[in-house]
């Protein structure tokens, strides 16, 4: 299996996760985070300062898929997140052990 | 009828004898003397628990204007603050501000220092009240302890984010009790401020410009927040929650009714109620148009408004027209106040350039805007620049100098400022073990 | 006695001739005439600073309603329109409101546009005062703004999340300056309507329906937020802050015994102060009647109770009963209040049904309820629902084609509606650079 | 003049007659009977408004106070019981409460019920007023109501976290349409407690503990939170938002000064105005003190001041001097506040080791700080400890036992308590299916 | 060495820490996140509308546990977590090249 | 390419994501988290009652670079947010199969 990582734009998860669903993925974690990355940097005033902001709101999609599967749900990710814009995000592939479903104790394949 | 409480007979009971001094033929009449006397009392009632709101109204808009990890102290600080200002005012303040025309240093420092405040007995009648012609001692007292604690709030949020809980409450202490009403009685006890002609209707400069004194002194010797000058750069640190900022400057705006109007000490005639309701309509416009310039100026320089420095823009509105209120038409409301806004906009930057950090901008609300104010009073009021220059460099320079030496004391005996690592891992966990947001979910 | 500020002893002064006005032989009295005067005034100061704090109700209300990425947006209009507003009612509204039977149309339109509002002297004798059987003008100027403003505040929360500041700001200046004034003119400022016997004490639709008009037009042309009505499914936005909101609920409920125990206009009479009295308690009633409507009624037909909705209807009882607080029953007003709420819960899913989208409910609260408040007067008052009806239609549509006109205009000159991107982003960082709650941690 | 809204013409025409009164060579005067009426009604209108805001007060400090998961379901049970009570004191307890000397059961029951409010006519004369020196119906109605709403509001802030919606609302019900308005009446109703000679100014015992004592039965009958003590040791559920909290606090100190200003009944006379001004300061006063006691003490006990104990604090204060506000000194007020202050500070602790889990420390506060101002009451007031204590144990008992009735029939016919499941999930979610703060992003 | 990644129902969290403490594990990064799976798409109204709720709350733990424990910290967390209702969680496990504990420079095993 | 997840002192985020630019590093999600570890359990009072806290707030770093840099980073992190006081934090090191830019489609080391 594969845990398949990424970073979006937070207006973005709505659009992706239907994306998703509609190829078949059944579960996801859903994390808020700040980037940091290409698109950081640019400058805003407050109170009179200016500051660069470094870190810019996006979220992060953790799911596990089986390895079968890996590409098509990133090039999904990849092709409903895309805006052509900077910032756009990254996905990255990890690979998985093992994996549990708590409730049934089914395992692997069977528990994502 | 509803027999409800027992107390209402007593008070009525009261009411009675004043009522006989009226002829038999004729129904029974309000004397005159009781009603204006009653009337005052009622104004400083009603202004007493507006400008008490305030007290919240700078909770809010600090608590909103800090970082979430110093939130539960800057609450502390603002409850704590408001009520040792409530027994030192009554401890020592309120006497030292009001000598009565007594004096041990003529004019300058009230010869009923110390003494505790106390008030007119139960059901006092008009003949054995304090004041015969002016209103209740309770009333005056509840609305000036109220201007004695808006000048210690204004200290809070200047120096927040860094200084210990305790050394700043002894503080207080000290400049509600003392250093407050020292200068204060120069002009409001009748010394010799008030004799040399310094004209400061509601304390732009007395109350706000004290403040900022006070607050300034403490930033000097307390030094910036870690990291915000950091190699020459200022480094924002954004507030927490502007909603609770704003709901703080509209509680500011709703007291200030009452700090103004109140200040008119008289609504008994209709010459007073009317000079009440033009007090509240410039107050109103002085607000409303230094948020105006903020917006404008911040749009105009920045190219994006910054809502920060609008509502410290209506505020220094306010605090510009504080000195002056009553004279004033609308228009002259207007262009004081918006020339508030305009100050705070080019003066917060202006302390983070020389490495004043003032982290809610109330130097610059209280005391730029506050001079200001007390300078603008010559256009409307009648008063000389001169004056009014003496009695700016007189209390702003005597609280500063006063405050300086206490913070330097304090400083040197009990240290004012947290651990480095307290600082950077935020007061609520280090100084108090208490979360103001624990949850993980939002909240 | 205290010698205090210096003010009062001016003060004093004034208040003597009226004394003098007594025989010697009996102790000096309160002149009728002054007493009604400085009560009546009063009731405008206390209702003034009252009304005045629903700006902060409604901005609490929006920016708990909208989502935390506009919530900075939400509170910068809020705090930038109640200041225009203070403007330009003062620049022209008031006087093109109150044209003092001074036409320049016989009564449509005021004569005395443009110009702007004058306060009297400061203090003024009652001999000299514009209107010595009314009250003074800057009470009454500073309650009649606060109405104004609050049209412009009903806009805001329609609207948000997606219209550009600046264009709603000029709007703004428009309606309060304008719009609202012209046709508040015609009731209260005793033009045609006024003549034709409708019957709206405190507003529901002069102020109301009127706010709700403009924020219909505008909410028509600006289209609703992205992703609302997609697919012809609402997708909902929920609020992101919901004791925020609460919190805007009750101050506005607090407000509203100002709003329309002040429309009374006067208590300086053992029967305005029964009726004050009497307003003060069917509005009440009213809130609380429309709250548990709407608590009910979502209980029984979403089998849960939606707290949002019962904000809503505790506003739309305090709109519903507005227009007559003063002759109904405490079950007039409960069953009129009831009613309101009610409404509210079928019109906030009908205008979403026809695709309007009004982010915090703005329309059916002081829209569809105060036309049914309108309308209720027949029931207790007395007026006829022929001129009740007249005059919703007189005023919603004037305020509605004026505003549709001034929103078209302002699309095509500057365009109303962010960008795309902006609103998916939210308007906090997109347009003003600033978030509302930037902290990593909660706040 | 300005010709505004139509009715001030009809406010004004019912001033004129009683000015008739005065002799023709004279200036028609004010009649100081009519003058007593206007100036007690206008203070019980002041004080309802302040004392409404209380409403929001409570509903902010226990929103602050629960868990975010849980502050959907604090703010529709605040916005919830406040309405009901408006709805239930209106119907069945106002004329419970006030017999007027009509009793069913003499000086226990009135003979009133059950029968609804009824305000005086509109525009109603002296002579026809339900009590010519006293105050109009309407102002006394809505001050009294205030008071009965906020018995419910210590009980929503106790019972939190686990309480179901709909029974506590029933509960509300009973509590503000009988249980209050019934033992409210032996003392406020001029039934036996008065009688007997008890005193308790504005309800120290007649409505914090009676609320104190609603909660703590239905605290027993509830049972505490899962995990609050498990394996016997207290597990502290921090509050969600300490600023909202203290918010929360703010509010209720200010609306004190209605609440216990306007319990004076009268201000028509210098010594009422005066008394009320007394009241106020040292309202003010305990509330302070009170907060200091709890600053000092958690300092002192835990090494770090503990802000929700100072919260608590000031609040026990307030209960504390709201049994005689009046008498005391500024020095009395200010013991008596403190020692209040430190009995929150042992009492909270010690309901946990009872294992009575009180959310917000509503019993603490209004029971033990409220029996102990009624108490506070001999060392100033003239009233016996005997006295004191029979009404306490009269008032705290049948409220307790009546309470306790209810609740277990409650809990027997629909269940009082949320599922397990529920609870730990958050009643936000599985009772009313909407987050307070739903957002991804802070607020 | 390995990772445990596990979304569970957040008010079972305490009760998993203490479980897994008292197996021996000393360290743990826990984050709040929304969760998709089987148990999202209930509706519920607001405002008169319905909608799906696609996202639950859930709370993440992310464990590093030598190989050798691995299984027993994804048991325990099973057990402890386990409600037997819809939403439970998942527990997946990941390969971890090498682990460092900041404060003492320890690598590796010594260092979790 | 490795994912180099680092738990650290908020305070120290700044510091350390500096650092990590200047060798080079152009990339990070940022998450914030409670940790659980060594420097947990000391107790504090809440209204009178003792109680553990063992959850304290953390930031979580993770990073993608090449493999060939991870060394670099992990040690760029580690002397950055040391304090030698208990709790600095742990860094881990994984494996990545796979990378991707959203906006440009570039993969593996050209995405990150
Ligand atoms: N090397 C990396 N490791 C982890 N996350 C990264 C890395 N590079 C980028 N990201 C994440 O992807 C987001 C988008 O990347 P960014 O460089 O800003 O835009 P773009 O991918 O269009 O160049 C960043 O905000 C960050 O969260
Ligand atoms: N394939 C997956 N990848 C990542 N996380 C998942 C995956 N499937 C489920 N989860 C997480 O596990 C949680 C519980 O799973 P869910 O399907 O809702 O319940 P159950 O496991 O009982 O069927 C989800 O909320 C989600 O956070
Ligand atoms: N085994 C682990 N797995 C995941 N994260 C861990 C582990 N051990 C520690 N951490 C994280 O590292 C942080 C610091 O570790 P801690 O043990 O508290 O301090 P130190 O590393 O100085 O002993 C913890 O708060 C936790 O977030």
């Amino acid at each position: 299996m594969k845990l398949v990582i990424a970073a979006i734009k937070p207006f973005k998860l709505e659009e992706v996760r239907e994306a998703l669903t509609s190829i078949g993925v059944r579960g996801m974690m859903v994390t808020e985070i700040k980037g940091f990355g290409s698109q950081s940097g640019h400058t805003e005033i407050y109170r009179g300062a200016e500051y660069a902001v470094n870190f810019v709101p996006k979220v992060k999609l953790e799911i596990v898929v089986s390895a079968s599967m890996a590409d098509q749900v990133v090039e999904t990710i990849a092709t409903t997140a895309k805006t052509d814009k900077i910032g756009d995000g990254k996905i990255f592939v990890l690979d998985v052990s093992s994996a549990l479903r708590v409730r049934t104790g089914e395992t692997n394949e069977d528990a994502i | 009828m509803k027999l409800t409480k027992l107390i209402p007979v007593v008070g009525l009971a009261v009411a009675l004898p004043t009522l006989a001094l009226a002829q038999d033929d004729a129904p029974a009449t309000v004397a005159a003397d009781e009603f204006v006397w009653i009337m005052n009392s009622l104004l400083f009632l009603i202004g007493g628990f507006l400008v008490f709101f305030m007290a919240a109204g700078f909770a809010m808009l600090e608590g909103g204007l800090v970082r979430s990890k110093n939130v539960t102290m800057q609450m502390t600080k603002n409850v704590a603050l408001f009520s040792l200002a409530a027994i030192f005012y009554w401890l020592i303040g309120y006497n030292l501000m009001y000598p009565l025309g007594d004096w041990a240093i003529e004019g300058y420092f009230s010869a009923l220092f110390p003494a505790v405040g106390v008030l007119e007995p139960v059901g006092v009648a008009l003949a054995d009240a304090d004041d015969s012609s002016y209103a209740s001692t309770g009333s005056d007292y509840i609305f000036q302890l109220m201007f004695c604690a808006a000048t210690a709030s204004i200290v809070s949020g200047a120096l927040a984010e860094r200084i210990k809980l305790w050394p700043f409450l002894i503080f207080v202490c000290i400049l509600t009790g003392f250093i407050y009403p020292l200068t204060a009685s120069w002009q409001w006890g009748g010394g010799w401020l008030s004799e040399a002609g310094f004209s400061d209707f509601a304390g732009s400069t007395v109350v706000h410009a004290c403040g900022a004194a006070a607050a300034l002194a403490g930033a000097i010797i307390l030094g910036p927040r870690l990291g915000k000058y950091k190699d020459g750069v200022v480094h924002p640190m954004p507030g927490s929650n502007l909603a609770l900022a704003t709901l703080g400057m509209f509680i500011l705006w709703l007291g200030w009714f009452g700090f103004n109007g109140g200040s008119q000490l008289a609504m008994g005639s209709v010459g007073d109620i009317a000079d009440v309701s033009r007090i509240f309509s410039n107050t109103n416009m002085a607000a409303a148009s230094g948020a105006v310039a903020a917006l404008i100026l911040t749009q105009i320089m920045y190219g994006k408004v910054d809502l920060t420095m609008v509502l410290n823009g209506a505020l220094a509105g306010l605090v510009s027209i504080t000195a002056e209120p009553l004279a004033p038409t609308l228009f002259g409301a207007l262009w004081i106040g918006a020339i508030g806004g305009v100050i705070v906009v080019f003066t917060v930057p202006f302390l983070d350039k020389i490495k004043i950090d003032d982290v809610v901008g109330a130097i610059p609300v209280h005391g730029f805007a506050g001079v200001w104010g007390t300078i603008a009073v010559i256009f409307y009021g009648d008063a000389s620049i001169g004056t009014q220059l003496l009695g700016i460099v007189a209390i702003v320079g005597t609280t500063f100098v006063l405050s300086l030496i206490v913070w330097i004391i304090l400083k040197g005996v009990m240290g004012i400022r947290v651990s480095e690592e307290a600082e950077l891992e935020g007061l609520d966990t280090t100084e108090l073990g208490m979360e103001a947001y624990p949850d993980f979910s939002k909240g």
